[in-house]
């Protein structure tokens, strides 16, 4: 166990899965040179044909993961910013998540397809896309948002070892969060398993990737008022772990859902969707998201700040439920 | 059958085509009646291109193809039963009936997949020749894709590729004239396809998509380069559909030329016999092997209509690798 | 006034606007042999110039149309099947949606990228998409889905006259349907508002596209049972007319999202969790959605059938709302 | 000034280029400072490619540009205020704010964005010559590419499309020896990037991107070509980058080599310089256009730092033409 950052367990994890098994080997756009630092050593350790700088080609260089998936490799992909997975939308929606159905289970893809959630750091809107809901809807696909480092690891070997396409979204707010690290070569967290980040009785706040970690620092304040907050992380958002969810909420009787994406059809929409469907009997106030606005992100820091979720609206969301203030006006 | 050697291999061309072609027939006159849904794209006219190049291949190598489906996977050898069973939507069938006539990949045959989303094939053969080198294997990765499919990004994208890092890959384009009702010359710019080959560094071949020999050998010549990790070719089979872009529409979807007549007149099947008898194969011997196709093609049938549909939980299986639940409200009501 | 099918109105709509305005002109695959018969007669009317055929190639093509509205034209793309938009899925949301803000005002992009829901008809998992939520978690674009002809013709003539760039998602379920088409040629229907397709007290259904249709045999089949079932077509997505669908439910008190998508992230879950955030305190009983399950759906249709929502499938759930059945175990 | 006729463009040639030169001196040392905010990829080297492209437009072409943005918008002769309060993220920016360092796209001098996703502009390009066609206007759309972005798909498609469609664009892939890191021959297959232009049909043709009356005369006769109706050019311009990919990164990107020197030797401005004091220019008047330019960026800086920040309310202005609403909670705490 040693104390490191969530973009040094991306690289733990990569690292000890291409020890571990040689079909795994990696390829993205500037890899070589490592750009975040979740590769750093690679090409000293694994070699070029294992570290492979792509072209600046997404749909490519994705579709070629899914046909080497296909004869037996098991390739991480690393695409950086999630913005560019607009480009390969066509391969990882048709081909990717579909050839295992399509021919009727002939095909099998274990990848895993890399991308950071790249927000809140004056790149504007066109690097700043949080898209994982879109891909919620679509099936054939596994999906995980860690929000700490140790998850971060465990999901990572776990995409990595799943049998199934898996899209790893990393929230870059999260890049420097440290936890202690297991060194287990075989720590690995299940896909599909939830997780109570803080347990609470008045309100379950159901958070997104970095939006756990705005909900936690929420939870501190709301403690110092009276108000109990259990912090609900489902960590892999396909499948999403319903039951963990409804859970919570039936114990809470209220929800918050916080998610730094868009608000419309977003996995916050889903969450409140799924409470509301299954867990209406226990609930006592509305079910509320905090998400960002349906607005794009601008460039200047100055108006680009308070377009997400943060501590300041899940506090006021949570006293508004609680009854500890009059209701906004729906 | 007594010719013997490389007789053997010709006249294995030439029972591959005429499965196609017999297939294919039998396969228009079911949907014609109802018995296939969905759309049919046939390959009746293509089948010198199909076989010339998964001739060229061994049983090992990759191979992907388009929504014009039912050529590639007969022509790498396929058994037909599977085929057509998918055809009608059965549970024996080669998708388990989840594809359907756009998507008949056998990956027994190294088929991996017969994709719809035109041009999409071209990255995943480049990934599968990735596959490949990476296991220190000598196997190739074929794409078959069509004049129209050149246009899109993918099969840039998928090219480049390839040609970057010398994956042992072969671009078949199967220029039919055609893409949908759109004339090639008015969709794809460059005179040729194969012109784009310089813009990669690769080789550019065309060849006279109507000769299966002249396919083949075109064929084998860029998978010898492949396998010596010498990468990627490009080329260009110039043939023709006789069907509409789907038949049984209901309507002509493109008005056809004086030319039609004279690619008729260049059948590639017609042509083929005629080498092969004047190479000293009996009339006799190819009328048995005719005979034999149809007699192949009818116990395909046969098996097809015995056969079962699937199960309706079969539609919630290899979505993932673990079977999905199945909701109450769905299961209720199937 | 006469009666025409839904496909119908698309033609109708298109050469009206045409006539009307000359920047507007047409590009798609095959458009002038007229697939679907949208734009017969199109070419002899409007000429080559103004009905163009374009290469396969979904991300140049709707990616010129941007760059054609930028300068001042007012293009219309068919983009015939909506599971063809995956490949143009970067113009559609790198530029189109976002040129516009990124660019702080100075770009105008109006125009018009229809598409049809090409599914229930045996064409297999590539071909059936149904991706408009994708779509409703981008800002910067609106979108239709009518749902009948009447609609369909008002609501693609506002598409045309609107300033942004607007989707059409086309049912090919409603294709046939027929309605009675005003001749007007200023006959518009403003984009955001949404319609009561039949009032009623107990239930209001919410449907997407061809589940209104749905919705209204379903709700037929209830009225003899005695449950009164409101029927709420919102036919804009976005931007969506959430007030209409908050004022049906605050007179039902009950709330049943029928949508042929795919569950996770739809509409139907948008519509559901707007419900539950706004008009909790009328709410007598969860929320429910009928949907498409997440599986794909396969080429058989023995087994493809049956993964829609089906009039059945309401009428279970109404009963269940309203108490006339048990409610299934959540 | 006292030259006059040809030099006059000469002289502007060489301001624009000095222009973006220190125009990005700045921009690099505040933005050392922490004051502008995001990313920042200078141009510093390419200056010949971008300014000789615009000087061969009108003021009423188009132009369609990338991430770089910098060069381009000065060379198509934008005012250096906005682009300046822009990368302050100031309401005064050309962009209000809300596009930075990588969207300087000043559409009063015909650009049409400058698009940080890469290869994306291609599109964008052809439908703008599409719409000068279709409106009757002899105005044609340049597209500034990389030669990292001429292995994306979307290139592909907007040249082949500009191509079968005979569009009035110009394509240039100023080509500066690297994508990021990667060195362009470890990503783009075939030796030129202009070689791709025989595949479409179109001319292509390449140029020394350090030798700004080469480029622009190259990129003039593309023009010529293009009102003509003849259609598209590809064109080339061999080029460096001075900078890492993108700057003040905290540790080099890019470990370059030998040839580094050899680029700093050929650079644009002063090999201008030099071939203008040749043809009579006087030094004088050189230095005094330097100085005039360091003039403008000062003040270019002093307005922007003067400038405000943009409302809180502008982050929902365009997204729409209409304004949105501003949801509650998140104006309680804006
Ligand atoms: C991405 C995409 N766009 C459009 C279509 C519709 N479509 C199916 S086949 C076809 C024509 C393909 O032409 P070509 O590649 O020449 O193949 P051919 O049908 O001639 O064999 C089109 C446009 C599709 N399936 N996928
Ligand atoms: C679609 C997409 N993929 C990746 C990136 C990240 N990226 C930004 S610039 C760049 C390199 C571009 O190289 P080139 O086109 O040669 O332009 P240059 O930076 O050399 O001027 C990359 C990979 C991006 N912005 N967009
Ligand atoms: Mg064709
Ligand atoms: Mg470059």
């Amino acid at each position: 166990m040693a104390k490191a950052t969530y973009l040094d367990a991306i690289r733990q994890a990569q690292m000890e899965e291409m020890q571990r098994d040689e079909r795994v080997f990696m390829m993205g756009e500037d890899i070589r040179c490592n750009v975040f630092g979740t590769t750093t050593g690679f090409v000293d350790l694994f070699g070029e044909e294992r570290v492979r700088d792509t072209p600046i080609s997404e749909n490519g260089f994705i579709g070629a993961a899914g046909g080497a998936a296909m004869v037996g490799m098991r390739p991480i992909v690393d695409a950086t910013i999630s913005s560019f997975l607009f480009p390969a939308m066509d391969q990882i929606c048709s081909i990717i998540a579909k050839s295992r159905y399509i021919y009727g289970g002939q095909a099998r893809l274990p990848l895993v397809l890399r991308s950071c959630l790249f927000y809140g750091n004056s790149n504007a809107a066109q690097h700043s896309d949080r898209p994982y809901s879109m891909f919620m809807n679509m099936p054939g696909l596994k999906i995980i948002a860690p929000s700490n480092a140790y998850d971060m690891k465990g999901l990572l070997k776990g995409a990595v070892r799943d049998d199934n396409p898996v899209l790893s979204f990393e929230d870059s707010t999260c890049w420097m969060n440290k936890s202690e690290l297991p060194d287990d070569p075989d720590f690995v967290i299940p896909l599909g398993k939830g997780d109570i980040k803080r347990e609470g009785t008045d309100i379950s706040v159901i958070g997104v990737a970095g939006g756990v970690n705005v909900a936690l620092r929420a939870a501190e304040q709301l403690a110092r008022e009276g108000i109990s907050i259990e912090v609900v992380d489902p960590r892999t958002l396909a499948p999403l772990d319903r039951d963990l969810i409804l859970q919570s909420v039936r114990k809470t009787g209220r929800a918050i859902c916080v998610d730094p994406a868009h608000m419309t059809c977003s996995a916050a929409s889903e969450i409140s969707a799924t409470i509301v469907e299954h867990a209406f009997h226990a609930l006592r106030a509305p079910v509320v998201r905090v998400t960002t606005p349906d607005t794009h992100l601008p460039f200047s820091p100055h108006i680009e700040k308070p377009l997400y979720p943060s501590v300041e609206r899940i506090v006021d969301a949570a006293r508004r439920l609680v009854g500890a203030v009059a209701p906004v006006p729906a | 059958m007594s010719i013997a050697g490389d007789n053997d291999r010709k006249i294995e061309k030439y029972r591959r085509m005429q499965r196609i072609r017999q297939f294919e027939a039998k396969a228009e006159a079911i949907h014609a009646q109802g018995e296939i849904p969905g759309a049919l794209h046939t390959y009746a006219g293509m089948e010198a291109s199909g076989v010339g190049a998964c001739m060229a291949l061994r049983d090992d190598d990759y191979m992907v193809g388009n929504h014009r489906s039912h050529g590639h996977p007969i022509a790498k050898g396929a058994a037909l039963r599977p085929l057509m069973a998918e055809l009608l939507g059965k549970a024996t069938g080669v998708c388990r009936g989840k594809g359907g006539s756009m998507h008949l990949s056998d990956f027994a045959m190294g088929s991996l997949g017969e994709t719809s989303i035109v041009g999409s094939g071209a990255p995943v053969a480049a990934g599968a020749a990735l596959g490949a080198k990476l296991q220190g294997l000598d196997r190739v990765a074929l794409c078959f894709f069509g004049d129209g499919a050149s246009s899109e990004g993918a099969v840039h994208e998928g090219m480049n590729l390839a040609a970057v890092w010398k994956l042992p890959a072969i671009f078949v384009c199967e220029n039919n004239r055609f893409g949908m009702s759109t004339p090639t010359a008015h969709a794809v710019a460059g005179e040729n396809v194969a012109d784009r080959a310089r813009g990669y560094g690769i080789p550019g071949v065309i060849v006279d998509g109507q000769d299966v020999d002249a396919v083949e050998d075109a064929v084998r010549e860029a998978v010898d380069r492949a396998r010596a990790g010498l990468g990627p070719t490009l080329i260009e089979t110039k043939t023709y559909r006789y069907g509409d872009h789907a038949v049984n529409m209901g309507r002509e979807l493109t008005p056809r030329g004086p030319e039609h007549d004279e690619w008729l007149g260049r059948d590639p099947i017609t042509l083929y016999r005629a080498r092969l008898e004047a190479a000293g194969v009996s009339a006799a011997d190819l009328d048995a092997i005719d005979k034999a196709v149809a007699g192949e093609v009818a116990d395909a049938l046969s098996f097809a209509r015995e056969s079962a549909y699937p199960e309706f939980e079969e539609a919630f299986d290899h979505v993932l690798v673990e079977r999905l639940p199945i909701p109450d409200d769905v299961r209720a009501h199937a």
